[in-house]
């Protein structure tokens, strides 16, 4: 487990974590479709290069780029998608304000 | 030797069905070309019989090709003097209807192609049936026999008659057929051989009960009883001689042919054939004397009552066949002259059908009452119908003089042999059956040609020399045997000398003055004078009442069924579609734990010691995937809207192709993936269509109820959990993957074996799926198809 | 038992029970469907490190085919609900 | 309701549609030794062209495949029967695999045989019968308005 993995696994797992987190904790559609969607993506090609430097390059390089190129063209669409159509269907956006406590 | 044999055989079966292609061009001249083949067989069967003859005796030979090596079931047949005997009848009277059905069915009928094709095959399944040594084959042959005389009965399928005739007489023949079926292989059990050669020498001269252990003796008789219905149904016996007169709604030629000739003695050739097997056997003369004199008596009395010039026929076509049967029952007093009894049916009763069939084809009614004064006509048939009538009746200087001669003297034998008592029924029944026989007879031919013309509406027109050829040729030959008993007796003898043992008694016209002739002129005498009696009340009393025909209760016990069907599937059949769904799987549920309990028990319990588990190599993350799992299935059944149920439903598919993942199956976790991403785009395209509610219909039971739903779930969930761990018990089943692994690589030369038991080791089965998804396809396709033309319509 | 690569797992166990959490809760059928997403792409996190401690590559076409059938099953929600979905307002009003 | 096509979703289906079908093949033919073989790489075949569909209608995916899919689907079966019935005819048992190590000049060491034939016709027979049911089933769910 020479660090670099270790670096790249860590950096992949924590937005992987982050997307699902972001999932939860947002309001409405629109920004957890975001925050899904994009981080998601970064962390599954963070993790898929670590996979790669784990079992070496030279064996299994062509196949790790081609996953990586789906990943990326893919993940983030389905996000675009889904706010679309919810905007289609014009679901509600979350309107109150940001909390500000200075202001109060 | 084999292939003339076989030539012989199935000459007919390859040939017919090219009639059938060349019929539409040469219209009528097709008669000559179907002639060739039964001349084909017959030179083929009587090359084999000079190939086996030799010094004065027929050797019975065996000889056949592989089949099914494996059942011990090659197709082999014997060739011996029964088989030759019957042979030879078949194709010869084969030629001769072929050569009279030229003439019967004049171009007009423009299928006669079919009607030739029909008659070769049948003749192809009779010389199967009569050579076969395999009891396997002659069970073959003989439903063949059941399908192609369907097929010739029911061959003017526009007359309704015509339907239900050929109905009764495939549906009793064919149910008779299955419970040979069923003796046969029984006695295939018992001798551990299905050859009949080797079954005959092995029992060689000792009787049943030296061989068999008592116990094993009432499957014997069971096999036996099994058998001898069979035989029963084909030859129109007692409790099956309702579909006789009804398969007169066929075609003259194929009456003649059929039920006279061929196929009701496909019974007699049977008892001939399990004679050597089965006559030690107690219970075997008896029924055959019971139910033959029976019927005698029956298909005499009813011809005497009946009116339709082809019902008189058939009806005495079952009492000589009553007659054949219970003359094999007198069989312990030796086998003498049967085939002599045989051919003097086949002759007179060939002609006699031959005539009605002209008289039919000339004038056009079946009712022997309009029928009158045709002797001028067409005297040459006048002349035949006489020969052959007095040799029915049994009148002296004809053949059915002499068999009758020999079967009285047979029956008194018998009576004084077992001491008078309960016997004297039989001379009784044969005195009755003889004396209507002879009334009738006498009454067929006056009526028909030496009164005068009854009605003279009918136009006659008359028929051609060459069309009266054949019954003439036939009646010629009853006869000349008649005359000259001696002469056919001699080649006769031969023929039977190699089962019967018995060294036949001299054949004669006159015996001198004993008993037997005693009765039978006392015979003659009481039938003339019921004929005469009969014709001074000129016959008014003819008519069978509704009750004794047996058919009436054929169709009644099969309309029954029909309605019986109808009860039961109104009760199955529902309108909502979910409902069937919960049909099948409660089935399911049911079955299996009905089996479960009452047999599987005993290994079943090992499961829930659950100790056998590995698991030491369960990692935390089979936990997880266990847990969102079960959540998500939750879920499906929690979510209220379809398109969440659908959600879920997707996050437990992908669930389980994790676990496949987990448990290193790379092949299994695609399968499911894919099939998963495939099904669920066909489901939501479906459902964006579907209504939103769905009509209730109402039904018997509401299975869509929520308790009845809770529980086959429960059951099922159950039952496939049980399942799986039945199938992972380590001891319960041999594993059978192991030979797949371990020889991948070697045969195969792949190292994936489970795409490698896909395409190689199990391809059949592959090519078998693919098929069934090409025809699902199209299924589908067409229940689109016709969607989209019934849509126009009504738009339910 | 515990090597780092088991440890690791943790992360996107979470994120998968965030994402359970999410189906559960979600107000609007898009949460479900963008869960869903979620779900597999977490599970896609798991094989990788699963196959990472195996040292397999036996389980890269898996991985590819995953993240395709995650795409392709929002698209064909998204196809449905673009047909089918009638919000409750307009549906109640 | 508004019919609005996304865009970006057909390019993105156009672009990998060609990616995924290598892919399938790649699938397809490593399938003997790999995890892969006919049935995989056929549904995976057809999953673009679902997406394909659902993106850019079906008028246009039968424009691509040009054939119509039941044919292709009836030539899968005629593979799959030929490698049957041909080893008979040529004196074999029926079903006989035959396997052909050759030496072709670019690719090297080959090993090749009449599996990979019975693969493809199965390959065809999956790709061409999960296309016409989805297509047929499309036609329909398009032409016509709401129930």
């Amino acid at each position: 487990m020479t660090n670099i993995e270790l670096f790249l696994t860590l950096l992949g797992l924590t937005f992987v974590f982050l997307g699902s987190l972001g999932l939860l904790r947002f309001p409405d559609i629109y920004c957890r479709a975001h925050a899904l969607t994009k981080a998601m993506t970064f962390g599954i090609i963070g993790l898929l290069l670590a996979y790669a430097t784990h079992i070496g390059w030279d064996e299994v390089g062509v196949k790790i780029i081609v996953i990586i190129f789906f990943q990326f063209t893919t993940i983030p669409l389905s996000g675009h998608l889904l706010g679309k159509i919810a905007f289609q269907k014009n679901i509600q956006r979350w309107k109150n304000k940001p909390i500000d406590d200075h202001r109060k | 030797m084999i292939n003339t044999l076989l030539i012989g055989i199935l000459a007919p079966l390859v040939l017919g069905p090219t009639l059938l292609l060349i019929s539409p061009k040469l219209k009528n001249k097709l008669g000559w070309v179907a002639m060739l083949i039964p001349l084909i067989s017959i030179t083929s069967i009587v090359k084999v019989a000079l190939s086996v003859y030799s010094h004065h005796a027929i050797k019975a030979t065996t000889m056949g090709l592989e089949w099914i090596p494996n059942l011990g079931i090659d197709f082999s047949f014997l060739v011996d003097g029964v088989s030759l005997f019957f042979g030879l009848v078949v194709s010869v009277m084969g030629l001769l209807v072929v050569l009279y059905s030229k003439y019967y069915l004049h171009e007009t009928v423009q299928d006669n192609g079919r009607f030739y094709c029909y008659l070769m095959l049948f003749m192809s399944a009779m010389l199967g049936t009569v050579f076969a040594n395999n009891l396997i084959v002659l069970l073959v042959f003989w439903e063949f026999t059941g399908i192609t005389s369907f097929l010739l009965i029911g061959f003017s399928h526009e007359k309704k008659e015509s339907r239900t005739g050929a109905l009764m007489a495939f549906v009793t023949t064919g149910l008779t057929g299955l419970l040979l079926l069923a003796g046969l292989i029984l006695l295939t059990i018992l001798f551990k051989t299905s050859d009949f050669s080797q079954i005959v020498s092995l029992i060689g001269e000792n009787s049943l009960t030296t061989i068999f252990s008592p116990n094993q003796i009432p499957y014997l008789k069971a096999a036996m009883a099994l058998i001898l219905i069979g035989a029963f149904g084909k030859s129109a016996q007692f409790p099956f001689q309702y579909w006789l007169p009804n398969a007169m709604a066929a075609p003259t030629p194929v009456s003649a042919y059929l039920h006279s000739a061929a196929m009701v003695k496909l019974g007699i050739f049977l008892t001939v054939r399990m004679y050597p097997i089965f006559k030690t056997l107690s219970g075997w003369n008896e029924t055959l004397l019971w139910v033959g004199f029976i019927t005698m008596a029956i298909g005499g009395v009813f011809s005497f009552l009946s009116n339709d010039l082809k019902g008189i026929l058939a009806y005495t076509t079952v009492s000589q066949l009553g007659f054949l049967i219970g003359f094999y029952g007198l069989g312990t007093l030796g086998l003498e002259h049967d085939f002599f009894q045989i051919l003097n049916h086949v002759f007179y009763k060939g002609s006699l059908f031959m005539v009605a069939g002209i008289i039919i084809h000339s004038i056009g009614t079946k009712d022997i009452r309009k029928i009158g004064g045709l002797a001028s006509v067409m005297p040459l048939t006048a002349l035949t119908a006489t020969i052959a009538g007095l040799s029915m009746a049994g009148i002296p200087g004809t053949m059915g003089f002499i068999s009758k001669e020999i079967m009285v003297s047979k029956v008194l034998e018998l009576v004084n042999v077992n001491g008078g008592g309960v016997y004297w029924i039989f001379p009784a029944l044969l005195f009755i059956s003889a004396m209507c026989l002879i009334a009738t007879s006498l009454r067929f031919i006056y009526h028909c040609f030496y009164r005068k013309t009854q009605d003279g509406s009918l136009s006659v027109h008359k028929p051609k020399l060459v069309f009266q050829l054949p019954p003439f040729i036939l009646s010629l030959g009853a006869l000349f045997l008649g005359l000259f008993p001696e002469s056919g007796g001699h080649i006769l003898n031969q023929l039977n000398s190699g089962i019967h043992h018995v060294s036949p008694s001299h054949l004669a016209i006159f015996h001198g003055f004993n008993e037997p002739l005693l009765f039978g002129m006392s015979i003659i005498a009481t039938g003339f004078i019921l004929f005469a009696v009969a014709q001074s009340v000129n016959w008014r009393f003819t008519g069978i009442h509704k009750v004794l025909l047996f058919e009436t209760h054929f169709l009644s016990m099969l309309n029954g069924i029909k309605l019986l069907g109808k009860q039961i599937g109104s009760k199955l059949n529902v309108d909502k579609q979910q409902n069937y769904l919960a049909i099948i799987i409660s089935f399911f549920v049911i079955s299996f734990w009905y089996i479960g309990f009452s047999t599987v028990t005993s290994n079943i319990l090992p499961i829930f010691s659950l100790e056998y588990l590995e698991t030491d190599t369960l990692h935390f993350v089979h936990l997880v995937a266990g847990s969102l799992l079960a959540i998500s299935s939750i879920c499906i059944i929690a979510a209220r809207k379809t398109i969440s149920k659908f959600i879920a439903l997707s996050v437990t598919g992908f669930t389980v192709g994790f676990y496949f993942m987990l448990y290193k199956a790379p092949d299994l976790a695609l399968t499911q993936m894919l099939i998963e991403a495939a099904a669920l785009v066909l489901v939501l395209i479906l459902f964006s269509k579907m209504p939103k509610t769905l009509k209730n219909q109402t039904d018997p039971i509401d299975y869509t109820s929520s308790g009845f739903k809770l529980i086959i779930s429960i059951g099922f969930g159950a039952m496939m959990t049980s399942l799986i761990l039945i199938a992972t018990l380590p001891s319960s089943f041999k594993h059978m993957g192991k030979y797949f692994i371990d020889n991948t690589l070697s045969l195969a030369k792949g190292s994936n074996a489970v795409n490698t038991i896909l395409v190689d080791f199990r391809g059949f089965d592959t090519m078998g799926e693919i098929t069934v998804l090409v025809v699902a396809t199209l299924g589908i396709l067409g229940m689109l198809m016709n969607k989209k033309k019934s849509t126009g319509a009504s738009d339910d | 038992m515990i090597d780092i690569y088991s440890l690791l797992m943790i992360l996107p166990i979470l994120g998968l029970l965030f994402c359970l959490i999410r189906i559960i809760k979600g107000p609007s059928v898009f949460d479900r469907v963008l869960s869903l997403d979620g779900i597999a792409v977490c599970i896609v996190s798991i094989m990788i490190l699963l196959s990472m401690k195996w040292k397999t590559q036996l389980y890269l076409d898996l991985i590819l085919i995953f993240c395709v059938l995650g795409f392709f099953s929002t698209v064909a929600f998204c196809y449905y609900l673009e047909k089918v979905y009638v919000s409750e307002k307009e549906s109640n009003d | 309701m508004t019919n609005t096509k996304s865009h970006i979703l057909e390019s993105v289906s156009r672009l990998i549609f060609l990616f995924i079908i290598i892919f399938s093949i790649y699938l397809f033919l490593k399938g003997h030794n790999q995890p892969g073989g006919g049935f995989i790489a056929g549904i995976a075949a057809s999953i673009p062209l679902f997406l394909l569909a659902m993106s850019l209608g079906v008028s246009t995916v039968k424009r691509v495949l040009k054939v119509d899919s039941l044919t292709l689907a009836a030539t899968g079966l005629i593979f799959a029967y030929g490698t049957a019935f041909v080893p008979t005819v040529l004196g074999y048992p029926f079903l006989f695999q035959k396997m052909i190590h050759t030496h072709v000049p670019i690719l090297g060491e080959l090993h090749i045989g009449t599996p990979v034939l019975f693969d493809l016709g199965v390959f065809m027979v999956v790709v061409g019968v999960s296309t016409k049911i989805i297509f047929s089933f499309l036609d329909v769910v398009n032409s016509k308005e709401k129930v």
